[in-house]
């Protein structure tokens, strides 16, 4: 059923020009604050690129305006060179994103969260599916309870489990490791194997830093808004120009 | 391939999540029934004890009361979305809007019907009207109500979510909108009531059949707008 | 400049319609002076009804193009809106009273219509204040304009059938009742007072449009500003690769 | 002869209301207009100092 197929060429093959994020200048607003002043980078495919920095630096934002969850209020951002405003529905498909809420329903067991969000993205093999993926998780005693009882740490094994059976090209994860005891910690990583190993590009964002550090082939760093400092292979800064924002001109009309 | 029934199956899975929840977390859709009902005992004291005005003015009673449990009702049904932010993650899933609204709405539908076929009895006893030689018409009346009412109520409660005092703007949006949905199923019970001696209760019915396609529409092609961020 | 002589024409139209509405025409065999409150109900009337469809097809194109001007004009004949029901419901009040002797009638399907329509564009004015992103305003005032914009027509069937199916509307609609002394001088009158009070109504609506986009412009400088704040802030703090290139061009 | 004060109270409402939200409309465009002149003054003249330095 999923219309996507998963582009999972080499990373380095010259055939693949168009990198899996590209943004220009991204930036966005919320109220009086600016969560996001100016970010142009861009990552290649198949990569597993980390950002870090402190709270507020703008890590979140990024990732949640990747996923199609928020809108910039300036610059542009593509995924797999498909604009997240123009076409948000083609970059739906493309993308998985964990995000800070688990976004489950609470009067809803464990199992009955999977199957919805296996339907809702069109597994036909949801049966089969979902005990294996709850199982994946280490969450298979605990499938017919109803997530209200779940401790923070269960909740995001779940939520794992829904990513999973998603079938992405590219995986966005904010800190994956919250709420998570040392077992659950080694599940992140061997999940980041996986889709590593499937081809997909994976960026996290994580306080973690040491923990991703080994896992990942480049880094970004965050703060206050803006790209600071990039290293390692497959992410880069696009665009220097921080100097350029004057003040709008304002307008008077006749 | 086969998108509309693709797009069935969603809104169905949608629509049965809400209602297992709804189901599951029974106090809150208990109260909204117990609210209604109060709200009926409430015009019985407000009208006085006159059992002929009483049954005179209980179609327009009866819809009322549905009217404000309803409002409860789709907030409540958003409210499932937004506890664990899970509007959000509906939003993600690569699925067509109109899915979502149709399954959101079939929800609140479901809601409304149950809120409606237990008001009425409700409505029977304590205001003495015959249910019983109404049957049918009452029931087609009661259904195209409650499709209207959810259409636009799961609209205006997808406008409302997010926003500040949203308790307050719900109301105050969707009150007016449904003012034609009010009348014409106020009248079309009537008629339904007193057994149709003028033959008014084909052309109400057909108004609301209107109503709940125009707003369906409407609906299908907006919600979709609501849920970005 | 062009606006300004439509101010002009549109105020001097006005007066023009008014005096001559007032003074010249005769009043009604029936109605008598009363009459002459239609001069400026149908016309409010006339400017509300098209005040809303302007809301809602502006807020249609929005949806379409994302264009932030198309949501001015919403907001501005949105606001026309509520100012216009407003007096047609006030002259409909004045009207009704010396005529059917009371103020409010809820027979009368326009009346009831016009309060809804009222309502509705009330609701939108509040709503929009509500919400401060700009383009996630705009698109969900769209989309509550699309509804209101639904409902007119099924409210005035409503209320018109509400009178009775069946039997004939059992107080005259206001121009049954009319019967002019004059009638093409009447008609004359009224479509000037139509066509006067349409040339204010676009030149409000070019005003108020105006000093949408400023506030817009304004906005939008205040967020461009905050976004250099956030930046200065952040470079001057860290070394960064990204402060090493500044003041490049 | 009544009728009369019930005309005079529809025009004068609706003609002086019109006429209030006028004159309030253009109050606030001037204002905002100012407003924004300043801000583009301010801007221009920080670029020319900028340009001198």
């Amino acid at each position: 059923m999923p219309q996507t197929t998963i582009y999972s060429a080499p990373p380095n093959s010259p055939l693949v020009p168009i990198p899996a994020v590209a943004t220009h200048e991204v930036a966005r607003l919320f109220g009086g604050s600016a969560a996001l002043a100016g970010v142009s980078l861009s990552v290649e495919r198949g990569r597993l690129v980390t950002l870090v920095g402190p709270n507020g630096a703008g890590k979140t934002t990024l990732l949640r305006i990747l996923a199609t969850s928020l809108r910039p209020t300036f610059g542009a951002a593509l995924v797999d060179g498909i604009d997240v405003v123009a076409r948000p529905e083609l970059v739906r498909r493309r993308v998985a994103f964990l995000a800070h809420a688990t976004g489950l329903y609470d009067d809803l067991t464990a199992t009955e969260n999977l199957r919805f969000a296996a339907t809702m993205l069109g597994r036909a093999d949801a049966a089969d599916a979902v005990p294996a993926t709850l199982a994946d998780v280490g969450l298979a005693a605990d499938a017919d309870r109803r997530v209200r009882g779940f401790s923070a740490g269960m909740r995001r094994r779940l939520a794992l489990g829904r990513l999973l059976l998603a079938e992405p090209s590219l995986v966005l994860l904010d800190e994956p490791h919250a709420a998570l005891d040392a077992d659950g910690m080694a599940l992140v990583d061997r999940l980041l194997e996986r889709w590593r190993e499937g081809g997909a590009t994976v960026m996290v964002a994580s306080h973690h830093a040491d923990r991703i550090m080994d896992l990942a082939d480049g880094w970004a760093r965050l703060d206050g808004g803006l790209l600071v400092e990039t290293g390692g292979r497959g992410i880069g800064a696009t665009a220097p120009a921080l100097a350029r924002t004057a003040p709008a001109t304002a307008v008077a009309d006749r | 391939m086969t998108g509309a029934r693709a797009d069935l199956a969603i809104a169905w899975a949608i629509a049965r999540k809400d209602a297992l929840s709804e189901l599951r977390g029974r106090q809150a859709a208990g109260s909204t029934l117990f609210f209604a009902a109060l709200v009926l005992l409430l015009f019985g004291f407000a009208l006085g004890p006159d059992s002929r005005k009483l049954a005179e003015a209980a179609p327009g009673l009866l819809w009322l009361a549905i009217v404000f449990g309803g409002l409860l009702t789709v907030a409540r049904l958003h409210q499932v979305e937004t506890d664990d932010d899970a509007l959000d993650q509906l939003a993600r899933y690569p699925v067509d809007r109109r899915a979502i609204y149709l399954g959101k709405a079939l929800a609140g539908l479901l809601a409304m019907a149950v809120l409606g076929g237990l008001l009425l009895p409700v409505v029977g006893i304590m205001y003495s009207v015959d249910l019983l030689a109404a049957g049918p018409g009452l029931l087609l009346t009661l259904l195209l109500g409650a499709i209207g009412f959810a259409a636009v109520g799961t609209l205006y409660a997808g406008v409302t979510v997010r926003m500040r005092a949203r308790e307050v703007m719900l109301p105050l949006l969707m009150l007016p909108a449904i003012a034609p949905l009010l009348l014409a199923a106020v009248k079309a019970t009537t008629a339904a009531l007193a057994g149709d001696p003028l033959g008014e209760f084909w052309p109400w019915v057909q108004l609301l059949a209107g109503f709940d396609v125009i707003m369906l529409i409407a609906g299908g092609a907006g919600y979709g707008f609501l849920l970005e961020e | 400049m062009k606006t300004r002589i439509l101010g002009v024409v549109a105020l001097l139209a006005v007066l023009a319609a008014a005096a001559n509405a007032l003074f010249v025409v005769p009043a009604d065999l029936n109605q008598g002076d009363a009459q002459r409150i239609m001069y400026v109900h149908v016309p409010s009337a006339w400017l509300g009804y098209l005040s809303g469809g302007v809301t809602a097809l502006a807020g249609i194109g929005y949806l379409w193009k994302r264009d932030l001007r198309l949501d001015a004009i919403a907001l501005s004949a949105a606001e026309m809106g509520v100012m216009f029901t407003a007096f047609a419901i006030w002259g409909g009040m004045m009207w009704a009273r010396p005529i059917w002797g009371v103020f409010w009638q809820w027979e009368d399907p326009r009346l009831t219509t016009t309060a809804l329509l009222l309502a509705l564009y009330a609701g939108y004015l509040l709503f929009r204040r509500l919400t401060d992103d700009p383009h996630r305003r705009a698109a969900r005032a769209a989309v509550v304009g699309l509804v209101a914009a639904a409902d007119i027509p099924i409210v005035h069937f409503s209320v018109e059938w509400w009178r009775g199916l069946h039997q004939g509307p059992t107080i005259g609609s206001p121009d049954k009742l009319l019967t002019p002394a004059a009638p093409s001088q009447f008609v004359i009158a009224l479509l000037a007072m139509l066509g006067a009070f349409t040339l204010a109504w676009a030149w409000l609506m070019i005003r108020r449009y105006q000093l949408a986009r400023i506030q817009w412009q304004l906005e939008e400088h205040g967020r461009l500003g905050r976004l250099s704040a956030a930046r200065r802030a952040a470079t001057s703090t860290s070394a960064s690769v990204q402060a090493s290139t500044e003041g490049a061009p | 002869m009544t009728d009369v004060w019930y005309v005079v109270a529809g025009w004068v409402v609706i003609s002086g209301g019109m006429a209030l939200y006028a004159v309030t409309l253009l109050r606030r465009l001037r204002g905002t207009r100012e407003r924004s002149l300043k801000i583009r003054r301010g801007a221009e003249a920080a670029a020319s100092d900028e340009g001198s330095e």
